[in-house]
């Protein structure tokens, strides 16, 4: 078996896992860093955000206001030590993109421009148009290029990080190119894998959020923390969970039922009025358009679309002017995508999984139980986004903590011994493993996309936008059935030279996994925080649950669950009012 | 090619050569190709035209309106044989049958309006 | 490729297109390229025919007569034709690919390429005007 | 409308075969279905080897290229209905290696784009705490369009040029790096010039023009290319007038 070796390896190329490596490169340049990403690292998902990256710019702002703002938006899950340093940070970071290159907006006489943002009380984001990730993706990758102590594995694919001795020592991955397996040993490993939006059948996700490396830090004994958190967004594209920007609805869209009705006036959201009132209607808090959503479909009030229920957004009224000037993106992205002109159509939409607030358990270095192992961006939970996270502070967290995750990994790796025989003997392992269940098995029945879609309607059914003991326990049980049947998979290609179908299923279990801790977390957190909601439980409970859930995996690879207390430092919980 | 290449002095001429093909040629190809051989238009005499063509300024027009052109042909048909017919092997006779033959149309021209 | 690649026993074939002879002919946008191209040819038969003209200007007024005689012969006619449908073919994609090479700028807002094509087209005209007139003789 | 399409997708197997053949499959026939939902109902339900790269569906990751009935496209932004009623051809991208099916080898991408140093160059740096390097919407506006390339390679399949000759730098990295030189916090422009006027990296560009044609983000690399050449060759006069000292 082939093997190289590193001082500092980063699973995943996106915003988080290239930030990391150009600080160890930075801090460190004698230190050799390794990039694994599964795709070329200009394809990671970061590129698709588009609204933009809080970080406190104006003299009539300031941190406490921007971590208060954070924390309530949290509804009080947010580790505050960690929000504290995250927004004094988050503008450092910012600065350090604009050195770099990133096209951020200007004002008239050359001043970064920011723009306001749901959650956000000040105007604090930073934009580069409509493609911010996109344009800071391809300046940390372009700069990323710079350093020649950067090496990178592109299109690998890791399926297990090794650990012996307590200690992290490197990873397996496949070289998609060739079908080659390969240990790749390290002193540290950041995990910058991102979120795992494709655990539910509609979301804003790409393709490649799959969840794989919580499942990696999950199987490798670290605890995944807060799993229950998953954002919704009010108002995506039914089938491909394209995301419809909230601007549609402040510029005067109607949300309507299948009669055409304004249904949201019965949902304790004011009355209707001709045009946008900010707090009212249409402009309601993302979280409570979702839950709208599910009980009017309760009551047979949405459309049956062919991908399921669809209530419909409405932009015809605003007339071709305003739309082409105001929201020309929004009707680019649907004559595009969709084949809808919201000109004349009515553009069918629905909730869509969007972000998920929970991940691999760090402290604030980034750092995981597990000596050597670290995680950043969304994969991880420092926890900055407590049971909700705010719009735009997503963009900085991978930044500000892709960037010290690097830079404690690079002072671990500094004196650490490389990695011991044991760590190969497990990558031999790996690799036999990799071979009899996927490459070499012959027979099989079931199909990864039935599988993959079974699991997709349990979890939404489960652990959806409202939950319920009751649910979630039809879905841990449906999950427990699809991890029984996963072995019995068939794969139509035995080809070594990139084979999807394999990395497919790979993502498939996965996913499994992440799904598993989500709904375990959901069913033993017995309050509704955020964007957790248990109708069992309707309110709050601090006595309780001011904690973070922490799943662990055990030995026979059933769950084990913890809680840890929340850190308060300056603001005390209190109550998350919007609206009214 | 290092640093000393010539392939932007070359570069230059086809387009300037480009922009004067574009500008002049057109009228002169539809006067001296077809309106006075056809008899379209009465063509000037032989007189007028020679005395024309001594004057100074229109001397070096005349150069310029043979010269340039030809090293916008030359570079344009060197990379369409190039692109085209995929003959890149025989580069070296490619430059020399094209820009050789600016260069020595070049000087004809020179001479030829030089002893008129 | 600039790197070569590492043919490991993992490294299968990989299949290599070769671009055809007659690449020129899948796309009409290619065949409008190579005809651009081929303009050259007549241009640079506009330049010797108009050589020759000279020659014969310099070798007196009996041997220029018999120059103008040839061009009126019907090969020369239609191949001054077919040299004049190219050259304005150059003219024309040249104007329009000027804006490509040359970004103009008023007041921060990049100039809408018609903007800069049309005072080409402009100047064309009366360039070829003014050549009209001095050598017909106003 | 019908209600099935049938697409022929190449299908190459280094281990099995030696060159690409055309596989027929019969897909429903949506009205709000691209390519690459037919390509993923194919994976999904009727033949799970087929090779091919996505990510995010929304014409922004740049990994879906294709040929489309021999055009380049991306794929998750061509509606199935444009072909009705079929049938549609799906090839791997034209000019480069293919891997396997619609995968295509983009290595020598890569390699040149890092080759044209993508990143800011700078004599001196002012360290964070002193802000940002003031940048007026006008200078911006300068490479905004050329920061725009998602690396699609959709031009490097146009450009015949770059299927001739490999070794001629192409469109996007060009454009790339224009995008630098333009930039008003930059001045690598020189360092670039003097990788990129070797007669691959920017002579070989007869201006064929398709690139721009091609692009799906309208990045406009035959515009950079020219540019390019124009500054290149100024350059060159520059250099050659006063051989030291130039800058
Ligand atoms: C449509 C959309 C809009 C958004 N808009 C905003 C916004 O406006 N503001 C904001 O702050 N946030 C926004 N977000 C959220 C934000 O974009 C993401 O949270 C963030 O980009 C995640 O970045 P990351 O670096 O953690 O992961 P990613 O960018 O997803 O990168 C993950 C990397 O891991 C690699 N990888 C994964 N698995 C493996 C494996 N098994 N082996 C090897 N490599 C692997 C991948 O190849 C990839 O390189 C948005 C999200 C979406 C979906
Ligand atoms: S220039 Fe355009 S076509 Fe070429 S890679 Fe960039 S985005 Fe794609
Ligand atoms: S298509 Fe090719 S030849 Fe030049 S203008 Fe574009 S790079
Ligand atoms: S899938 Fe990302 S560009 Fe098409």
């Amino acid at each position: 078996m082939d093997s190289s070796s590193h001082d500092v390896l980063l699973v995943g190329g996106g915003g988080a896992g290239l930030r990391a490596a150009i600080a160890v490169a930075e801090v460190n340049p004698k230190l050799s860093v390794a990039v694994v990403s599964k795709v070329y690292p200009m394809r990671s998902h970061t590129v698709s955000a588009e609204g933009g990256a809080a970080g406190v710019a104006r003299p009539d702002d300031s941190l406490d206001e921007h971590a208060y703002d954070t924390i309530s938006g949290g509804d009080w899950l947010c580790d505050q030590d960690a929000v504290e340093a995250f927004v004094k940070e988050a503008r450092e970071e910012l600065l350090q993109m604009e050195h770099w290159g990133c096209p951020w907006s200007r004002e008239p006489d050359g001043r970064i421009a920011v723009r306001p943002f749901g959650g956000m009380k000040k105007e604090r984001t930073w934009f580069a148009a409509d493609k911010t990730g996109f344009h800071m993706l391809h300046t940390l990758f372009q700069t990323s290029l710079k350093y020649n102590a950067i090496t990178r594995y592109d299109e690998w694919f890791v399926t297990k990080l090794l650990v012996d001795d307590g200690r992290v020592q490197g990873v397996v991955a496949i070289e998609l190119m060739s079908g080659k397996i390969q240990a790749i040993t390290s002193k540290a490993v950041i995990v910058c894998t991102g979120g795992c939006g494709k655990v539910f059948p509609f979301t804003t996700n790409a393709n490649i959020k799959n969840g794989d490396g919580m499942a990696l830090a999950y199987r490798a004994g670290c605890p995944l923390k807060d799993m229950e958190f998953v954002q919704y967004h009010p108002t995506g594209l039914p089938f491909t969970g394209i995301l419809i920007t909230e601007a549609a609805r402040a510029e005067g869209g109607y949300m309507l039922n299948k009669d055409g009705y304004r249904y949201l006036q019965d949902y304790d959201l004011g009355k209707p009025q001709p045009g946008p009132v900010l707090r009212t209607m249409e402009l309601g808090p993302r979280d409570r358009l979702s839950q709208a959503f599910v009980k009017e479909n309760e009551k047979g009030r949405t459309i049956e679309g062919p991908y399921g229920p669809v209530v419909h957004l409405d932009l015809r009224h605003l007339g071709a002017k305003l739309i082409n000037t105001k929201l020309p993106f929004v009707r680019e992205l649907c004559l595009k995508y969709q084949n809808i002109d919201p000109i004349k159509e009515l553009i069918p939409v629905r909730p869509v999984v969007h972000y998920m607030m929970g991940g691999v358990h760090t402290n604030m270095n980034g750092a995981t139980p597990i000596k050597g192992l670290y995680a950043a961006g969304e994969v991880a939970c420092v926890s900055i986004n407590g049971a909700n996270r705010l719009g735009s502070n997503s963009l900085p967290e991978l930044l500000v903590f892709g960037a010290r995750a690097g830079k404690s990994a690079a002072a671990f790796a500094s004196d650490q011994r490389p990695a011991g025989s044991a760590a190969l003997t497990q990558a031999m392992d790996e690799q036999r493993r990799l071979e009899e269940q996927f490459l070499r098995k012959a027979g099989g029945r079931e199909r990864v996309a039935t599988i993959r879609e079974e699991m997709q309607k349990a979890v939404e059914s489960g652990a959806g936008i409202y939950r319920t003991a009751k649910t979630l326990q039809e879905s841990a049980n449906k999950l427990q059935e699809l991890q029984e049947r996963f072995p019995n998979i068939a794969l139509d290609d035995h080809s070594r030279t990139f084979n999807t179908e394999l990395t497919s299923a790979l993502e498939l279990s996965f996913m499994l996994d992440v799904a598993t801790s989500i709904v375990q977390c959901a069913l033993h957190r017995k309050e509704s925080r955020g964007a957790h909601q248990r109708t069992d439980f309707p309110g709050r409970n601090d006595t309780e649950y001011l904690a973070h859930s922490l799943v662990t995996r055990k030995e026979d690879g059933s769950s084990q669950l913890k809680y840890l207390p929340v850190t308060i430092t300056r603001w005390p919980p209190g109550q998350r009012v919007y609206g009214r | 090619m290092g640093k000393r290449s010539f392939v932007p002095l070359f570069w230059t001429l086809f387009s300037v050569g480009g922009v004067v093909a574009a500008f002049l040629i057109p009228i002169h190809l539809f006067l001296f190709g077809l309106a006075f051989p056809l008899g379209w238009i009465q063509p000037p005499t032989y007189e007028r035209l020679l005395a024309l063509a001594r004057l100074p300024l229109v001397r070096l027009y005349l150069f310029v309106l043979c010269s340039l052109p030809l090293f916008h042909w030359a570079h344009r048909f060197r990379y369409t044989l190039y692109d085209g017919l995929q003959v890149k092997h025989l580069n070296e006779l490619i430059i020399l049958g094209t820009y050789g033959g600016a260069i020595v149309g070049t000087l004809v021209a020179g001479y030829l309006l030089w002893s008129l | 490729m600039t790197e070569k690649p590492v043919y490991t026993e993992f490294h299968p074939r990989w299949y290599r297109t070769r671009v055809s002879t007659y690449w020129w002919l899948d796309r009409t946008p290619y065949v409008k390229f190579i005809l651009r191209e081929l303009s050259s040819i007549f241009v640079a038969f506009f330049v010797v025919i108009t050589l020759l003209q000279i020659r014969a200007l310099g070798q007196g007024p009996q041997a220029y007569p018999a120059f103008q005689q040839r061009l009126q012969a019907p090969i020369m006619v239609i191949l001054n034709i077919l040299s004049l449908l190219f050259v304005l073919f150059h003219t024309i994609t040249w104007f329009n690919l000027t804006p490509k090479a040359i970004v103009l700028r008023v007041r921060g807002r990049r100039l809408p390429d018609l903007l800069i094509a049309a005072p080409n087209y402009v100047a064309w005209l009366v360039v070829s005007g003014v050549i009209a007139w001095i050598v017909t003789g106003g | 409308m019908a209600d099935k399409i049938t697409l022929e997708v190449a299908r190459y197997d280094p281990e099995r075969h030696t060159e690409p053949t055309f596989e027929k499959y019969e897909v429903p026939f949506r009205k709000d279905w691209v390519i690459l939902d037919a390509l993923n109902y194919i994976k999904d339900r009727l033949d799970g080897s087929l090779s091919y790269r996505w990510s995010c569906r929304t014409g922004i990751c740049g990994s879906c290229g294709m040929m489309v009935d021999g055009e380049p496209k991306l794929t998750c932004a061509t509606f199935l209905s444009s072909y009705a009623p079929g049938p549609v051809r799906v090839e791997a991208l034209r000019n480069f290696p293919i891997v396997r099916d619609l995968v295509i080898e983009m290595t020598d991408f890569m390699v040149k784009l890092k080759k044209v140093k993508p990143w800011i160059v700078r004599e001196n740096e002012k360290p964070i705490s002193q802000g940002e390097y003031l940048q007026t919407p006008e200078q911006l506006e300068n490479y905004k369009q050329f920061s725009m390339c998602i690396n699609c390679l959709l031009c490097y399949a146009a450009c015949p040029v770059y299927g001739l000759d490999n070794l001629f730098t192409g469109p996007a990295a060009i454009a790339l790096a224009q995008r630098y030189n333009l930039d008003s916090r930059d001045v690598g422009a020189r360092e670039r010039r003097e990788i990129l006027s070797d007669h691959e990296g920017i002579w070989g560009c007869t201006f064929v023009g398709e690139c721009t044609e091609v692009c799906p983000k309208h990045v406009d690399p035959a515009g950079a290319i020219q540019q390019y050449k124009v500054d290149a060759a100024i350059d060159w006069f520059k250099s050659f007038l006063l051989p030291r000292g130039a800058k």
